[in-house]
């Protein structure tokens, strides 16, 4: 017995629970999906230093793996469920009228993507990321506007696509292997998995859970949701929700596909993210779809990032994850007050000293200006790709590299607009306090990291190492023998 | 705690205290005293300059990524940082008098122009201390950032000119950052011995692949073609006193890491070895000249320029060639040449540039068209001048003619003929458009709206004389100044210049004293002449006659504008602005695409990214 | 053009699967979860109908979450169809035929559904297919008399409750000091209606639960005639 | 291959279906049949699923009378579906609320006109006007306006 | 049992492209069905009569039913 199980069961509960206790009591359903996140958060942060020494393997149920279901939490996992939840708590949702809809969208959103991140069977994966999408239609949609509505549906469209190819390709490893246990499919990828039929399931999983880590051919839903989902909730989707996407693809990586071809699909489908979204972006007239465009271009490079084989591959990804985990949700806070067109945005420095200067900081990491974080994440994902010394890995440098000067030039088009001393006609609105202080806290974050950047590339390292440790994974869940119908 | 400590400590708290106490009246002495201790400071790293120390490390070093992260000057840091600390000196000392009140009163914010002068100075510190390629790239995209801040100080139009600025500049540094990177991939550190070693072992196509990515990257920020664009026009917008002090120093820092890396570290000798093939060129030749039109190409765009700061700017560029191609030529007489045409423009371009600011002071206007005659309303101005465009013209007896003279030389004796007629045509250049310059503003006839004006206040006249004091004096005792070059010379590993006092010690050397001094005596000759003997009536500046009728003051018989009407007519059809075309046609290029990839995600049908996806899957299945 | 284009891409996905298929090897043997499970799940869980076992209790995560799924698609069609106007007009009565029929089918949907899901551990059938005869026996009535209406307040606290008794039930075993989802209770003789522990139950919960969410969804969808 | 093996059957037909819903969605217009689509693509993948350790002559994975058959069906798989219909019934729900939104606010179902009027409203909201398709250039950027301005000479 | 199995698949893939290609809303609908319950004769085929129940009362049954209340609400329920 683990309290890890409740960070995926408790917020569920109180989902549900959530409208009878609305009969009850208004004022306690205002208020406890955020104290039910803080201690989830606490019950997290208290298995945390656990986690470093081994990692922890639960069955749900209690049933031996790998016929029940397992949770594998290692501090790669846990990171990222506690992102998760951390997130929503910071990015609650608020809106007058449905705020007890949103506070259960909320509350499944955390506890999905605890589970999410923390799940070690590939079809237990699958309907978490279902719940998870499901999940996020109703927090776009639930701006309530007619281009919401719409812009959910397209999104719904490529996503229902995406996850019917996903379950295909958990039929082709079934059919293979016999499992769906992480660690047992670990043991046996190399013998069952290492041919065509392996590389096809494992193309069809990406096209799946790439939809929502903002892959190439399944992104087109990104700038239209961003720019009509609320900036609470596009701060969400693009922050956290496309980070655990990633992470199964990590985890699928690592454990389970290992062909060469795999990672030559990850690194073309990277380029192409990151030109296509650098590119789309250079020529995005309102702030929203820019940032949209570019957490693109972002994702490309994580994209490319893991593409690289072995440790570093990982480490790199971990780092740039982690990054854009603070830069994107603070840049699309920024934007709550300041979307629309960039035009209109001239000399709303003035209004807003505190958020301009946030802006640029984010801006100058984002773009990887050293000293800031975003600076290494880039250098890690760069220098391990040209000791590779392979055509492929150079155009990926090539352009990574030519991307970052055209973001460097748009988004200091919007600072020299910010920073303009002919205001526009119309007047600037002021951030809301609790926006800015979140978009603060997370800049404070990327601020705080420059002065302890070797610790911290020192603790990524361990928990990227601790990721990529095949054989303690398959231990610690050691899954039962098959045979024959008969188990040993 | 070590001198390099010091002085960059020093110039931490400069940065500070300019943004706390920029705005006070006493702000901006304060920041020019702090300047000063920073001088201090790197006196007592004064050993550098004369050979009797190799190298000051600092003791801060952080480790990221398993790599020391360190530190450290040599000779090269320090001459360089000698120039740096100069010129924020005396910028600061120009500005911290009536231009800043007069700066504040037109809503500028004192304390933004100070602290962003003095964090120029205090990354630029850092560059030139960086003691491994990690460093020297964090360094240089600080002064990228540091100079962006008060180009675009400005606002409205200097805002449009720092970005096409920051665009050119960041591409350069991701085309630097990517050579850095593969030099790690192929040496396996960042440290600039093992480069050094690994350097002669490199194969060809690495080598050519490096010193393409690291000159554009360098070249960036020098300036270079075809580069070169963003320069003038971001100088020119800087106000005041600081397009001084980035005219005077802040594009030689990419001459500095190009000297760093690919002089010191490669090495010219491999250049030299690296033939481009079908024809009879070489790397190092190529890179000669590139640096010969950047000579030329700017200096007559220049020419062209109607705005006394834009004039300057351009000019700016062109002198970068000069540097550049001493340096490439890498013999004893061209690295010295190179190294103190750093130093001597540096002092002339900051001194021409407080002129033009004190006119615009004084006048309110820089447009070439609309001035003249001040000669006489600004007579400490016009000296400082006339002693500034003999320098960057090069004749003696300032220092530009010396630097000048080793950089011929070294063109002649290396048997360049080609590249020695490129070098004169630019400056032939040079002279037509400084006798512009001064010749529109100081000569010539005064304006009515201007005979009021007034010799500029003394804080803005005495960082301008004592500018001209140095530009004299090393004109005069040019040996001060290649006692350092000299000592860069050696720490980077190129034969040293023999020298002495006044010039270089060779057969057919140079001698400034003996020059100078006869100079002198033959200038002193014609004036006791011209008060001797001369029998000249004082007139009023307006007291003029045109066949036989007087003219008023408003008649315009100052010929100004389209000068050189002459000489226009022969080369006009050369400026093509072809390099503008370029520019737009990238730009252009670009923002095709990017309507293509937002068509892309907007309009475009799923069917054709699945199908281009299913060919890709299908080019595996059938290989 | 899109003609051809949609031809070549259908025929590169037929050449794409065409080759999958030619490496598929469909003589797998019988080295799987599925037989360990078809092995044990008699003695650890008590249940006859194994696909039971393997939903309840095997894979209990699997079907709450499934069920959070149903519950939010539920709230959010609720959320985007939003309540109909009382004075929107209403369609024309359906007539006494269908009315009476309605009458008369909603006890025996009622019982059947109820049937069905308390013999999931036993026979075929279960939560699912039980819950949806019991949304169609409360939809139906819907349907005859268009001027009625579910009380969707009603519907989202049975959902919510349903929901909550599978979690609690799961929470009870980690209070026992099991992992969460364990089943309890006694598992009975195999083959008999009390067997198989605390599955029933919550099949039970199951077949409310999704009963209650199709129910809301069906009846959203057919007054969506009015909103705004 | 014997062309009635009943894998072989099962399997094209599990194929079969995938490859319509695919081509469904990626060739269709109209949104109810892209959803229509997706549905088929997911009948396809459950078929598939459960296809995956399926072997002739196995009995249903239900003890009966306390018999135990020789050689049971795989349960996993079929729990699996299970969820995986219910899952897509909630998601079909779900896209045909949206649809019926989506009618109601733009007046059509076709997919081109959706984006387009989908589009427009975003422009609107952000107060730029509709980027126009033709490939005109930016005027806008601040590199080509320093370009324009004054070009140097 | 094979030819049996055979004649379903065909009908089932007929149907299916019929539901692509019918213009009339109703009528693929109809098609659906149909697709939905040979579906659920084959999962009785592969003997899972679990899958095969909740198909045939959620794919055909409910699915259908829910299309069919959509297809009201858009006003496609006559054929165009």
């Amino acid at each position: 017995m683990n309290l890890l199980v409740l960070m995926i069961a408790l917020p569920l509960l109180t989902a549900f629970l959530l409208s009878s206790i609305n009969r009850i009591s208004t004022l306690a359903a205002r208020w406890i999906g955020p104290l039910v996140l803080l201690a989830t958060a606490v019950i997290g942060l208290s298995v945390w230093p656990q986690l470093g020494a081994a990692p922890l393997a639960l069955q749900w149920g209690g049933f031996q793996a790998p016929l029940g279901i397992t949770l594998y939490a290692d501090q790669f996992a846990l990171l990222f469920a506690l992102a998760m939840t951390i997130g929503t708590l910071l990015l609650w949702p608020r809106s007058a009228e449905n705020q007890l809809r949103s506070s259960s969208l909320a509350l499944l959103l955390a506890g999905t993507g605890s589970g999410l991140a923390l799940s070690g069977d590939l079809f237990n994966i699958y309907v978490f990321y279902e719940l998870m999408t499901v999940v996020s239609y109703g927090l776009i949609a639930g701006r309530g506007t007619s281009g919401s509505f719409a812009s959910t549906l397209r999104y719904l469209v490529i996503s229902g696509f995406g996850a019917a190819l996903a379950l295909a390709g958990i039929a082709l490893v079934y059919q293979a292997t016999g499992t769906l246990n992480l660690a047992q499919l670990a043991q046996l990828a190399p013998e069952k998995l290492n041919n065509l039929q392996g590389f096809a399931a494992f193309v069809l999983m990406l096209i799946g859970f790439g939809v929502k880590a903002e892959l190439f051919p399944v992104n087109m839903w990104v700038p239209e949701v961003y720019a009509t989902a609320s900036s609470r909730v596009s701060a969400l989707l693009a922050g956290v929700v496309s980070k655990l996407a990633l992470l199964i693809i990590m985890r699928l990586l690592i454990l389970v596909f290992h062909q060469p071809e795999a990672l030559t699909v990850l690194l073309v489908l990277g380029i192409l993210g990151v030109a296509s979204g650098e590119l789309a972006a250079w020529r995005a007239r309102d702030l929203n779809r820019m940032l949209a465009f570019s957490s693109i271009g972002q994702l490309g490079v994580m994209f490319i990032a893991l593409s690289i084989p072995g440790n570093a591959g990982i480490f790199a990804a971990l780092a740039v994850m982690v990054h854009h985990l603070f830069l994107k949700p603070s840049m699309f806070l920024l934007a709550e007050r300041w979307g629309g067109s960039i035009e209109k945005l001239a000399g709303a420095a003035r209004t807003s000293p505190i958020a301009a200067a946030l802006f640029v900081l984010l801006a100058l990491s984002l773009i990887g200006v050293p000293p800031l974080p975003g600076f290494w994440a880039k250098l890690l994902v760069i220098m391990p790709m040209l000791a590779l010394d392979q055509p492929l890995y150079y155009l990926a440098v090539f352009v990574m590299l030519a991307a970052a000067s055209l973001e460097a030039n748009y988004l200091f088009r919007v600072v020299m607009k910010l920073y303009d001393k002919q205001p526009a006609a119309t007047s600037h609105k002021v951030h809301a306090t609790a926006d800015l202080a979140t978009a603060l806290f997370l800049g404070g974050g990327l601020i705080a990291a420059v002065f302890m950047l070797v610790p911290l590339a020192d603790r990524l390292d361990s928990i990227a190492a601790q990721a990529t440790d095949v054989s303690t994974y398959i231990q610690t869940v050691a899954p039962q023998q098959l045979q024959s119908g008969r188990v040993q | 705690m070590t001198a390099l400590d010091t002085l960059l400590l020093i110039s931490a708290i400069t940065v500070g205290v300019a943004l706390l106490a920029g705005n006070w009246r006493v702000g901006g002495w304060l920041v020019t005293i702090l300047y000063a201790l920073q001088g201090a400071a790197l006196l007592m790293m004064s050993g550098l300059g004369y050979s009797t120390l190799t190298v000051v490390q600092s003791s801060f070093s952080i480790e990221v990524l398993s790599e020391q992260l360190l530190w450290r000057f040599d000779a090269l840091s320090w001459f360089f940082a000698l120039i740096t600390i100069g010129a924020g000196l005396f910028s600061s000392w120009f500005a911290s008098g009536e231009w800043g009140e007069r700066y504040r009163d037109n809503g500028g914010s004192l304390r933004l122009f100070h602290g962003a002068l003095a964090l120029n100075v205090f990354t630029m510190l850092v560059l030139l201390a960086s003691g491994d390629l990690l460093t020297l790239f964090i360094g240089w995209e600080l002064v990228s950032w540091a100079s962006f801040l008060i180009m675009a100080l400005a606002g409205g139009k200097a805002f449009g000119y720092a970005m096409r600025y920051i665009s050119y500049a960041f591409a350069g540094a991701m085309a630097l950052l990517g050579g850095l990177l593969l030099i790690y991939a192929e040496v396996g550190s960042f440290d600039f011995q093992s480069l050094k070693e690994a350097a002669p072992q490199m194969q060809a196509s690495t080598l050519w692949l490096l010193v393409v990515l690291l000159t554009s990257g360098f070249g960036v920020k020098m300036a270079i073609l075809p580069f070169h664009l963003w320069q003038a026009k971001a100088y020119a917008q800087t106000p005041g006193p600081g397009a001084a002090f980035l005219g005077a120093i802040s594009s030689r820092m990419g001459l500095f890491a190009f000297i760093v890396v690919v002089v010191q570290l490669i090495g010219i000798s491999r250049l030299v070895e690296m033939e481009i093939p079908f024809t009879f060129l070489d790397a190092q030749d190529l890179l000669a000249w590139i640096a010969v039109f950047t000579i030329i190409i700017p200096t007559y765009i220049a020419l062209r320029q109607h705005d006394a700061r834009r004039l300057l700017a351009w000019h700016g560029v062109g002198q970068t060639g000069y540097m550049l191609l001493g340096i490439v030529i890498a013999n004893d007489l061209g690295s010295a040449g190179g190294l103190m045409h750093v130093f001597n423009y540096a002092s002339y371009q900051a001194m021409l540039f407080m002129v033009v600011v004190a006119v615009i002071h004084r006048t309110g206007t820089s447009d070439l068209n609309k001035l003249g005659g001040l000669f006489t309303r600004m007579p400490l101005s016009y000296l400082a001048m006339l002693i500034g465009i003999i320098g960057l013209a090069g004749l003696p007896p300032m220092n530009g003619f010396v630097s000048k003279w080793l950089i011929y030389r070294s063109l002649i004796v290396d048997g360049s003929p080609l590249l020695f007629l490129g070098a004169v045509i630019g400056t032939l250049g040079t002279i037509l458009s400084v006798y512009k310059l001064i010749h529109n503003i100081f000569l010539g006839q005064l304006r009515v709206e201007h005979v009021a004006v007034r010799e500029a206040p003394l804080s803005m006249v005495i960082p301008m004389m004592a500018l001209a004091v140095i530009v004299f004096v090393t004109g005069y005792f040019p040996g001060l100044v290649l006692d350092w070059t000299s000592a860069v010379q050696a720490s980077i590993g190129i034969p040293v210049l023999a020298h002495h006092l006044g010039g270089v010690s060779m057969k057919g050397g140079l001698d400034m004293i003996w020059i100078v001094s006869v100079l002198l005596i033959g200038f002193g000759f014609g004036t006791l002449v011209f008060f001797l003997g001369g029998r000249s009536r004082r007139v009023h500046q307006l007291d003029n006659y045109a066949g036989g009728h007087f003219l008023t003051a408003e008649t315009r018989y100052h010929y100004s504008d389209n000068f050189y009407p002459g000489l226009m007519h022969l080369i006009g059809p050369w400026y093509r602005n072809s390099f503008e075309w370029l520019e737009r046609g990238v730009i252009s290029a670009v923002d095709t695409l990017s309507t293509a990839m937002q068509g892309l995600y907007r309009n475009a049908h799923p069917s054709y990214l699945l199908l281009a996806a299913v060919v890709f899957a299908l080019s595996w299945v059938i290989v | 053009m899109r003609r051809f284009t949609a031809a070549l891409f259908l025929l590169g996905l037929g050449v794409m699967i065409a080759a999958i298929y030619q490496h598929m090897d469909f003589s797998n043997t019988a080295v799987n979860a599925g037989q360990a499970i078809n092995a044990v799940a008699a003695e650890e869980t008590g249940a006859a109908n194994f696909v039971t076992s393997v939903v309840l209790a095997y894979r209990g995560i699997d079907t709450l979450l499934e069920l959070t799924i149903l519950f939010t698609a539920a709230m959010i069609g609720g959320m985007v169809l939003g309540r109909r106007r009382v004075d929107a007009p209403r369609d024309p009565d359906a007539g006494f035929i269908l009315r009476t029929g309605a009458d008369l089918l909603f006890p025996l949907l009622l019982v059947v559904g109820l049937y069905i899901i308390l013999h999931g551990h036993l026979t075929p059938g279960g939560g699912f297919q039980g819950g949806v005869i019991l949304a169609s026996a409360f939809f139906l009535p819907l349907l005859a008399r268009p001027g009625s209406s579910i009380n969707q307040d009603v519907i989202s606290i049975v959902e919510g409750l349903a929901g909550a008794t599978f979690i609690i039930i799961g929470l009870l075993a980690m209070f026992d000091g099991k992992e969460f989802l364990t089943p309890l209770l006694d598992k009975g003789e195999l083959g008999a209606l009390i067997s198989a522990g605390t599955l029933p139950i919550l099949y039970l919960a199951v077949g409310i639960k999704v009963g209650s969410e199709l129910a809301g969804l069906l009846a959203h969808l057919a007054e969506a005639e009015a909103l705004d | 291959m014997d062309i009635l093996d009943i894998n072989i059957i099962l399997y094209s037909a599990a194929f079969g279906l995938m490859l319509i819903g695919i081509g469904g969605i990626v060739i269709s217009n109209h949104l109810i049949r892209i959803i229509f689509g997706i549905a088929l693509l997911e009948a396809g993948a459950n078929l598939l699923l459960l296809l995956s350790t399926y072997h002739e002559g196995a009995s249903a994975p239900i003890i009966v009378d306390g018999s135990v058959p020789a050689m049971m069906a795989d349960p996993v798989p079929q729990a699996l579906v299970l969820t995986a219909i219910v899952i897509g019934v909630g998601i079909l729900a779900l896209a045909l609320s949206l649809a019926i939104r989506v009618q109601r606010a733009y007046g059509t179902l076709d997919m081109r006109e959706v984006r387009l009027k989908l589009e427009q409203e975003i422009s609107e909201n952000a107060g730029i006007e509709m980027p126009s398709s033709s490939h005109a250039p930016a005027v806008t950027t601040a590199n080509s306006a320093a370009a324009q301005q004054e070009s140097g000479s | 049992m094979e030819a049996v199995v055979l004649v379903v698949v065909i009908v089932m893939l007929l149907s299916a492209v019929a539901v692509m290609l019918f213009k009339d809303f109703l009528a693929a609908l109809a098609a659906m069905s149909v697709v939905s319950l040979g579906l659920s004769f084959l999962f009785v085929v592969v003997r899972a009569p679990d899958v095969a129940m909740t198909e045939a009362a959620i794919g055909a049954g409910l699915s259908s039913l829910l299309f069919a209340l959509a297809l009201r609400r858009l006003g496609l329920w006559r054929s165009q």
